[in-house]
């Protein structure tokens, strides 16, 4: 399919080119404000909203970091109108939630010009910040990851990452493409009659893909798929009794960090806030009465099944969680096991489409039969 | 009490055994018989009650008059000539612009009639007038030991409300009572109900699945009955359901069918201990093997 | 002090479910029942039913009401009804009736049943040791039952009695019975009351196989059974645990087989009626067994007309075809029993001319009603005459009223009704019954007999206990009372426990009450049996000791304390564990009442003004019927004046009715009525609002401005028009009318037939096939349903052409005569007069060809299996009826659903027929689906009283129970506004909430269910409450009963 | 079918009561009939409707209604009364009476000698068996002759009175 727009680019020059691209499209009024990462005044990269042309030149979408998933930055700015149409700049896993949140209400797409782009993984906040202090940049990042390496020194990207079957965005109306471009271009894809009317309009032209591209990303995607079913395996093993788990959730101090951080936690309130679960001393009492001891914090465990039980079924695997815990409890791997079989179950896939309907929501007749037992 | 018999052709021509079995077995039981002399054709539904009204009710009106000259209900033991009579009787009985003209043509004769006979079956007079009891204490011989099936003269039970007298006509148990009266055991069978399809133009216009139609019965009797007889109430019947069996293992060279046929009052004679060459003399299906067993 | 006036009191004799659905409607209003039935259960034949047309489930609890639903029962109705309005008179005889509407004094005769059912505690002990055994005629003599028996099995609570017929008096029950409750001597009681109005609804007989003589040559073996006896054997709770299997035998049964009309459309047996519910039975049995008993049972229909002419039944009948149900147009004459004890049937194959002869394993009867049977001897009971159909005589228009005033009938016992018609009728007879009561100088009942007591939820839950431990002899054996009350003191919470005798008893009630007007505590668990028939009484007691509704719970201890207690060597240890069951029990309901907010009701705002849209005669009767009872009334009507499409088209009809005439004086009635406003030329815009408090736009064509009504109501009746066609060369040939030009041509004499040779009418056009089967450019036209009126129709039209002209040879080519019910004796007569009846299929549609301007007919003659050619002088189609246009539009305005064939979808096709989901708004007519006058004037007096029940000026409260939003958590997704079928969810821009309408919301849970954050609670129903429930029920005890 | 040369009164001619006109051809006399089982089956319900339609010609040639074996199982169970023996045998007599070919050859027997075969004439069996001698008409001169003056009355007798002569 001939909708590929190539952007060649010098040594170093690679976010000018992206800034020159999303300025012209501000200017030429396809959108009216941009969503992207970009790098900030004193550390770090964070997404970033901007209205103006003028300031679209310090973005870095390809920046190897995630501080925040985008997806819950892009439901504050979509849920409620604006009157603006926004590009957002975003990588797969922030794309596949944002797609969950719009199913819940809290984000909205008319309005918006989904721009996914190739990604190579992401490091820890921290290992991020570190390596631009030794001078590495997207670009020298890129070169290197797409040749396989991610490595540097000890630091490597997150796990998450590292088994993650989506390195490329999907449901997104334009792509930006890496990955088989070669060193000095990048392809700009358009997926969507959206995005090949923005393309148009922005005056660029229509092209095929690059040759490689379809082999280099089957092979990176079969290379991650392998690393995530052996993760897998082995976190089913090593958590396959209650105990085990237990053991792996032991540190949690119930701080809720994990469900901060999660993309596709989207309850204005948790319910473990709220006073159902404040209970009374004598309820404690009852409760010690019954099992004879009674572990304080109570709701560790139960905190964390409960949050599965909700979010499997929407996971994308970004690893937020894992990121956020305070005392490096690596949760990712809870979650996208569950998530792999409760998704499957339903034939679901979190973020896929915007048009299957989430799991529990809609009712079929005759579902899950051999489970219910249920008889006509 | 006394009855007027009507005999009609078929018994008194081709199986006067039957004939004689009913004049030896009703006085038995208090039912004396006066003949109904110079009585017609009763008329057969194929003559002219197929062709007009006027023949058909002044010869059934003709037969009445006999009887009713003689103050006496008729009996009769053919179901066609039962039907025929009570139907025609029925016409007269409710329509009396067809009383009125029968009348006009029986007075030719020096005929009348006021349609005050009843037309009576002879099954219908064990079972209601005599009953099962009585009969039980009469009979000298008992067909104790022997399995009987039952034909039911469709004439005698449809339609219920002119011919009937059947408590439940779809499920009629008259014959079936009077023949267990006798001490035999009446076996059921899924096609008791059915015509046995020797009356009318069915037998004789398409006689190979008229055959088939009788046969079914018969295998049915054969399957699932230890029947030693087959007993009815009706000299059509007794010939068909008698004679059909021959044509049949002729048809199939076997033996298979040879369930020897009685009419009631044969029966009934011979439990009370006439003469089998009397009563029940003439057969297709030899009956040896149930009057051997009396 | 003036004289106290008198309850008004309505007697409801018949408590199937039309006289129970006419004692709530009465009982809602504040209305005194007194609910007979003379047999010793309620619920008539419907208790029988597990399985109803259209959904194949129960439905019979959506006969309760929607508002102020806790004045009534909120359990299963096929285990009883309690409202504090209705007293339930099971196996109780109307002796008498005398005197006049408004003071009728009748005499009850109350069999015996020789047990205290109220005492009694149904656990059977007396039918384990009763000798008797005779068939139960509640599965159809398919099981036995004893002498001491209970009347329907699945009740609640055991309505248990002795069948004296039966009984030996041996005396084993009276031994054996635990509560002293059985007493063979006892005594028929009579007694005389004052009624106000009397509706009768003792329903209909049944055509009984094993009874009648022409059922005989079918019924040869227990395996052909009537479809009621049917309907136990796929029961649930029936003969089999609902497996297909042969009463002779118990096997599976595969091959089933429907016979139609038995009993029923038979001249011979002067019962020349369509029995109007067995097709559809049939069909449900076939679809039912299918389902049930799987893909390779097979199920064949022996029919002569399917008659699915209610709302959807077409589309019922379509999905039985789809799922292979077979369907042969032959009536069987006999069935043959095989010597391997199958059935086996002959029929003949018209198409393929040929007979067919094939086994089934079972062979249902499609037994009919039996109308008539009992009408002479109420009309004895009356001292009134039956009609000359030997039927009770009522009203011309008016089906439910007798002549007889301030008598109503409902139900079957009308004539020939469904489920829908007789829960019409029993709302429309109680309407009829509130008219006449309206003029009386008559009061209400008083809702809150006891004033509710603040509730004390702030102070900190201080529990009373109050148990029952029954008589001495359950004492005994059974729960350790002393151990249970010294364990639940433990509880924190627990602030006394009492114990005491039969509660149930007066001076049980007294000690009650006197502790707990003592008592200390603010929340109150009384621990005793039946909660279902105590509940009212103990709550009543709990509010006069000053415990608030909403913290005070009951629960059922005595299927715990009795069990076991029959056995006669039971072990400590059995004791043991149920002291420990009944300390669980109590924990868990002392834990939720601790943290059970107080719940309040609140009294709704009502304006009293109804909106009835439509102004046909569906409208004006209900608009009529309101005003009559003091409401006010917007009537809006579309065109300028009123009376609707059978006020203009129809001047007579085949049952002897004068639509113009009837129109006309309603309208003069409507236009003199003080209470009625009429808004001519007016059309419905946008409605907001609910129950009590709507508010609608009407736009005012004539004067191009708006008009904002408020109401507390409304009532939608748009009506319908005749269907439009372009098939068999309509529009091209004036030779080529539909019905209803006809019938307008022959009144007015502008259609001549006096010189017609030939006049042929076709059935059906364009009506009961698939809609994508008739397109016209590209226009979908066909109405997948039966239009109800046009056989009947077709029928008129046909015998004024033979009296104008008596040598034309006139056919009706049909699909189904749809001459259901009484409309039968048309449908005989119309052939007694020579009319041909020509049946086609949807493969062997007529074919018209216009030749010299001249219709020739073609048609295929199904009996002798050959086409016949035919000119005709006139061909007459019968185009159905078409919902109204405007439905979609006032479907939008007041959101509510429309159905693909454009009429409105009313909350259930059988038990709320006249409701919507939404309460507060009611349909009638046409507007619900096509029907004929009679039948829309019943909807329209059924609707009036729906609506009249919140109308009336009474108090109308929402329930305790209503979910309620925590907006905190709510992300405002909106899928609990999607789902919630009642309408009672709303999302306010403004607010940025979802609202609740307290009114509508029935506590169903939907919202629950749907929302992912918990966000969506029932009030009283908790989280916090549930878990503390469960961690009560899992509790270890070791403070509790750690003593034992 | 030709439909053209259809008489719409012929049920008046075979059939004056309106018990015919009440069928709606439920086919339950079809089902139990024993001459259904010939070939060409007696069809009953297609009898009446031929009736009904007046399909003059095609009722004439149909030689069905002979078949009735007379058993009137279609008139017990018939629901709509249409009486279908009785309409059988009026298609014979209206057959008879407009084709001299239907008339029974049996009702020439019954006129010369009172019934359809020799009865009471087997003297020597009859008495083998006990039996006494039969007083029947063909005994009887003078009454067989009123029989027959009073059948010469009658339409089928009277019109084919050349059957009836002695030869």
């Amino acid at each position: 399919m001939a909708n590929f727009t190539k952007i060649s680019f010098k040594k170093g020059e690679l976010n000018k080119q992206l800034a020159d691209l999303f300025k012209g499209m501000m200017e030429k009024g396809v959108v009216d404000a941009l969503l992207s990462p970009m790098t900030q005044p004193k550390r770090g990269v964070m997404q970033t909203l901007i209205t103006h042309p003028a300031h679209v030149e310090r973005i870095d979408p390809f920046a190897p970091v995630v501080p925040v998933n985008g997806a819950k930055i892009a439901s504050s700015i979509t849920a409620t109108p604006s009157g603006r149409k926004v590009a957002m700049v975003l990588r797969s896993c922030e794309t596949r939630a944002l797609i969950e949140l719009g199913k819940l209400n809290l984000a909205e797409f008319d309005d918006v010009l989904l721009i996914g782009i190739d990604c190579l993984g992401r490091y820890e906040n921290l290992d991020f910040l570190n390596l631009r202090a030794q001078g590495e940049s997207s670009e020298s990042f890129l070169e290197k990851a797409l040749s396989g390496d991610t490595k540097r020194n000890d630091i490597d990207i997150c796990g998450a990452c590292k088994i993650c079957e989506f390195p490329v965005a999907d449901t997104v109306d334009l792509r930006l493409c890496v990955i088989g471009a070669g060193a000095d271009a990048l392809y700009v894809e358009s997926l969507t009659p959206k995005g090949d009317k923005v393309l148009e309009t922005a005056g660029l032209s229509f092209g095929e893909a690059p040759g490689s591209r379809d082999a280099a990303v089957k092979q990176l995607v079969a290379a991650r798929t392998k690393a995530r079913d052996a993760e897998f395996a082995g976190y089913r093993e090593s958590t396959g009794s209650f105990d085990a788990l237990e053991d792996r959730l032991a540190a949690c101090i119930n701080c809720y960090n994990c469900r901060v951080a999660c993309p596709v936690c989207y309850c204005k309130e948790c319910v473990f806030v709220t006073d159902t679960f404040r209970h009374k001393a004598d309820q404690y009492m009852g409760w010690a009465d019954t099992f004879g001891t009674l572990k304080m914090p109570t709701d560790t465990m139960f905190y964390h099944l409960t949050r599965m039980s909700h979010m499997s079924l929407f996971c994308v695997g970004c690893g937020q969680c894992t990121s956020a815990c305070p005392n490096s409890i690596d949760l990712m791997p809870a979650f996208r096991t569950a998530a792999q079989k409760t998704q499957a179950r339903f034939g679901y896939q979190a973020g896929r489409s915007h048009d299957e309907k989430q799991p529990l929501t809609v009712f079929e007749n005759d579902e899950l039969v051999e489970v219910t037992g249920q008889v006509k | 009490m006394e009855l007027c018999l009507f005999l009609g052709c078929n018994t008194p021509a081709i199986r006067p055994d039957v004939e004689r079995a009913i004049r030896a077995s009703m006085p038995e039981l208090g039912v004396d018989l006066s003949d109904a002399e110079g009585y017609v054709c009763c008329p057969a539904f194929g003559a002219f009650p197929s062709t007009d009204d006027d023949s058909y009710l002044a010869s059934s009106g003709w037969n009445l008059s006999i009887a009713e000259a003689k103050g006496l209900d008729i009996m009769v033991q053919c179901g066609s000539c039962y039907s025929s009579l009570r139907m025609g009787r029925d016409h007269l009985a409710h329509d009396e612009t067809k009383l009125a003209r029968v009348n006009e043509l029986l007075e030719l004769t020096g005929r009348k009639l006021e349609c005050k006979t009843k037309v009576r079956h002879v099954s219908e007079i064990l079972y209601n007038e005599v009953g099962a009891q009585k009969i039980s204490q009469t009979i000298k011989k008992s067909l104790e030991g022997l399995h009987g099936v039952v034909q039911y003269p469709c004439h005698t039970l449809f339609p219920s409300e002119i011919v009937g007298f059947e408590e439940s006509p779809r499920q009629p148990k008259a014959l079936r009572i009077l023949t267990e009266a006798l001490g035999a055991t009446v076996d059921t069978y899924s096609r008791e109900l059915q015509c046995c399809g020797g009356a009318g133009g069915f037998s004789k216009s398409t006689p190979v699945e008229a055959t088939a139609f009788v046969k079914s019965k018969l295998d049915a009797i054969i399957e699932e009955t230890q029947a030693d007889f087959i007993v009815v109430s009706c000299i059509t019947c007794l010939m068909y359901l008698d004679n059909i069996q021959k044509k049949l293992n002729e048809a199939e060279g076997t033996d298979k069918y040879h369930i020897p046929v009685f009419d009631y009052n044969q029966l009934l004679a011979l439990c009370m201990g006439f003469d089998p060459k009397q009563v029940a003399s003439i057969c297709t299906v030899p009956r040896n093997s149930v009057i051997d067993r009396i | 002090m003036a004289e106290k006036k008198p309850t008004g009191t309505i007697l409801v004799a018949g408590a199937g479910v039309s006289g129970i659905k006419a004692a709530i409607e009465l009982a809602e209003i504040g209305y005194k029942v007194l609910l007979t039935d003379a047999s010793p259960q309620i619920g008539g034949i419907l208790a029988k039913l597990d399985n109803q047309f259209p959904s194949d489930h129960c439905g019979m609890c959506r006969m309760l009401p929607m508002v102020g639903r806790e004045y009534a029962s909120q359990y299963c109705m096929r285990k009883g009804l309690y409202h504090e309005n209705i007293e339930i008179l099971p196996f109780t005889q109307v002796k008498s009736v005398e005197g006049d509407a408004g003071n009728f004094t009748i005499e009850l005769l109350q069999k015996a049943r020789y047990i205290d059912t109220d005492r009694c505690n149904g656990l059977g002990e007396c039918i384990s040791v009763c000798p008797v055994e005779v068939a139960d005629e509640f599965n159809h003599g398919l099981t036995q039952r004893k002498a001491v028996y209970k009347p329907v099995p699945h009740s609640t609570p055991q309505m248990l009695l002795v069948d004296m017929d039966a009984c030996t008096r041996c005396g084993e029950c009276v031994k054996v019975c635990p509560t002293n409750v059985i007493n063979l001597d006892a005594q028929d009681e009579t007694s005389n009351r004052q009624v106000h109005a009397v509706i009768l609804a003792s329903g209909v007989k049944l055509y009984n196989l094993r009874e009648f003589e022409d059922a005989k040559s079918w019924a040869v073996s227990p395996d052909v059974v009537s479809s009621l006896a049917f309907e136990r054997i796929i029961s649930g709770t029936g003969t089999f645990d609902g497996k297909i299997k042969r009463p002779s035998d118990g096997k599976i049964a595969k091959r089933l087989a429907w016979i139609q009309c038995m009993g029923s459309r038979n001249r011979r047996q002067n019962r020349d009626y369509c029995s109007s519910i067995c097709c559809m039975f049939a069909l449900k049995e076939a679809v039912l067994a299918k389902e049930k008993g799987g893909d390779d049972v097979e199920t064949t229909i022996f029919y002569m007309d399917m008659r699915t002419f209610g709302k959807d039944f077409y589309r019922y009948y379509e999905r039985a075809v789809d799922i292979g149900v077979k369907f042969v147009r032959c009536r069987v004459q006999a069935v043959m029993l095989n010597p391997d004890t199958s059935l086996s049937m002959r029929h003949y194959d018209s198409q393929d001319e040929e007979f067919i002869v094939a086994d089934y394993d079972m062979v249902v009867l499609a037994t009919g009603q039996i109308p008539y049977e009992t009408h002479k001897d109420l009309a004895d009971l009356l001292h009134i005459k039956v009609n000359a159909q030997g039927l009770l005589p009522t009203e011309t228009y008016d089906k439910v009223k007798l002549t007889k005033p301030g008598v109503f009938v409902c139900g079957s016992l009308m004539g020939l009704t469904d489920l829908s018609e007789a829960m019409s009728s029993g709302i429309a007879a109680a309407g009829q019954a509130s008219r006449l009561l309206a003029g009386l100088d008559v009061t209400i009942i008083e809702e809150e007999a006891v004033p509710e007591p603040r509730a004390k939820d702030r102070e900190d839950p201080l529990v009373s206990v109050v148990l029952c431990k029954c008589s001495d002899k359950v004492e005994k054996s059974s729960v350790d009372f002393g151990a249970l009350e010294k364990g639940l003191k433990k509880l924190m919470a627990v602030g006394e426990v009492n114990i005491i005798d039969m509660v149930c008893s007066d001076e049980g009630k007294e000690t009650v009450l006197d502790l707990l007007k003592k008592s200390k505590c603010n929340r109150l668990v009384i621990g005793a049996c039946h909660p279902f028939i105590y509940r009212n009484a103990l709550k009543n007691l709990a509010k006069k000791a000053g415990f608030a509704a909403s913290l005070f719970e009951i629960i059922d201890l005595s299927s715990i304390v009795h069990k076991g207690f029959f056995e006669p060597n039971r072990s400590e240890s059995g004791a043991k564990d149920q002291t420990r069951e009944a300390y669980n029990e109590l924990f868990a309901i002392i834990e939720n009442l601790k943290l059970k907010p107080a719940l309040h009701v609140e009294t709704l705002p009502i304006n009293q003004t109804a909106l009835v849209v439509g102004g046909g005669i569906a409208g004006m009767h209900a608009s009529f019927s309101l005003a009559q009872r003091g409401v006010q009334v917007h009537l809006v009507e579309r065109s300028d004046k009123l009376g609707g499409y059978a006020s203009t088209h129809v001047n007579h009809t085949i049952d002897g009715l004068e639509p113009v005439s009837m129109a006309k004086d309603l309208a003069i009635k409507i236009l003199e009525h003080k209470n009625i406003t009429l808004h001519k030329n007016c059309e419905v815009a946008a409605t907001q609002g609910s129950l009590g408090a709507f508010e609608t736009k009407i736009k005012d064509n004539e004067n191009q401005e708006n008009i904002y009504l408020q109401h507390g109501a409304a009532i939608i009746a748009t009506g319908g028009v005749e269907g439009k066609t372009a098939e068999y060369e309509y529009g091209n040939s004036d030779l080529i009318l539909t019905q209803a030009q006809l019938k307008t041509g022959l009144d007015t004499g502008e259609i001549d037939v006096s010189e017609a040779e030939t006049i042929v009418m076709i059935q059906c056009v364009g009506s009961r096939e698939k809609q994508e089967n008739v397109k016209q450019d590209g226009q979908k036209q066909g109405r997948e349903y039966c239009s109800r009126i046009c056989c009947v129709g077709a029928i008129a039209n046909a015998m004024t052409i033979r009296q104008k002209n008596p040598e034309a040879r006139i056919f009706i080519l049909y699909r189904d005569m749809m001459t259901y019910g009484f409309a039968e004796q048309y449908y005989t007569q119309a052939r007694e007069e020579g009319i041909i009846f020509v049946s086609y299929t949807l493969d062997t549609k007529p074919r018209v060809a216009l030749v010299d301007g001249k219709p020739v007919m073609t048609f295929l003659e199904p009996v002798l299996n050959s086409e016949i050619e035919i000119p005709a002088d006139f061909l007459i189609l019968s185009t159905g009826v078409d919902a109204e246009t405007s439905n979609r539009d006032i479907g939008k305005a007041f959101n509510l659903p429309v159905n693909q064939d454009g009429f409105f979808v009313e909350a259930d096709s059988k038990w709320r027929p006249v409701e919507f989901m939404k309460v507060g708004l009611y349909v009638a007519g046409t507007a619900h689906s096509p029907m004929t006058l009679k039948d829309a004037i019943l909807q329209a007096e059924a609707a009036a009283q729906k609506t009249y029940a919140y109308l009336s000026g009474r108090k109308i409260h929402t329930a305790h129970a209503i979910s309620r939003v925590h907006d905190a958590i709510c992300v405002r997704c909106q899928r609990c506004v999607d789902i919630c079928p009642y309408g009672a969810r709303s999302y306010d821009e403004v607010l940025d909430r979802i609202i609740v309408d307290g009114a509508t919301c029935q506590a169903c849970g939907m919202c629950g269910v749907a929302c992912q954050n918990n966000a969506a609670e029932i009030m009283g129903f908790s989280d916090k409450q549930i878990m503390a429930v469960i961690d009560a029920k899992m509790s270890k005890n070791t403070i509790g009963l750690a003593a034992q | 079918m030709d439909f053209s040369e259809s008489d719409k009164d012929l049920w008046k001619a075979i059939y004056n009561t309106k018990d015919l006109l009440h069928c709606f051809n439920c086919s339950t006399c079809l089902s139990g009939c024993p001459a259904s089982h010939g070939n060409p089956p007696l069809l009953v319900r297609n009898l009446a409707r031929m009736v009904v339609y007046g399909l003059e010609d095609d009722l004439l040639d149909d030689d069905t209604a002979w078949a009735c074996v007379s058993c009137s199982r279609c008139e017990e169970m018939c629901p709509m009364d249409v009486k279908p023996f009785e309409m059988i045998l009026s298609i014979r007599k209206w057959q008879s009476a407009n084709d001299e070919t239907r008339v029974p050859p049996s009702i020439v027997e019954i006129y010369k000698r009172g019934y359809t075969q020799s009865v009471g004439t087997n003297t020597e069996l009859r008495e083998s068996l006990g039996l006494p001698e039969l007083q029947t008409i063909t005994k009887m001169p003078e009454m067989l002759k009123l029989y027959q003056e009073m059948l010469m009355k009658t339409p089928v007798v009277s019109e084919n009175d050349y059957m009836f002569s002695e030869e």
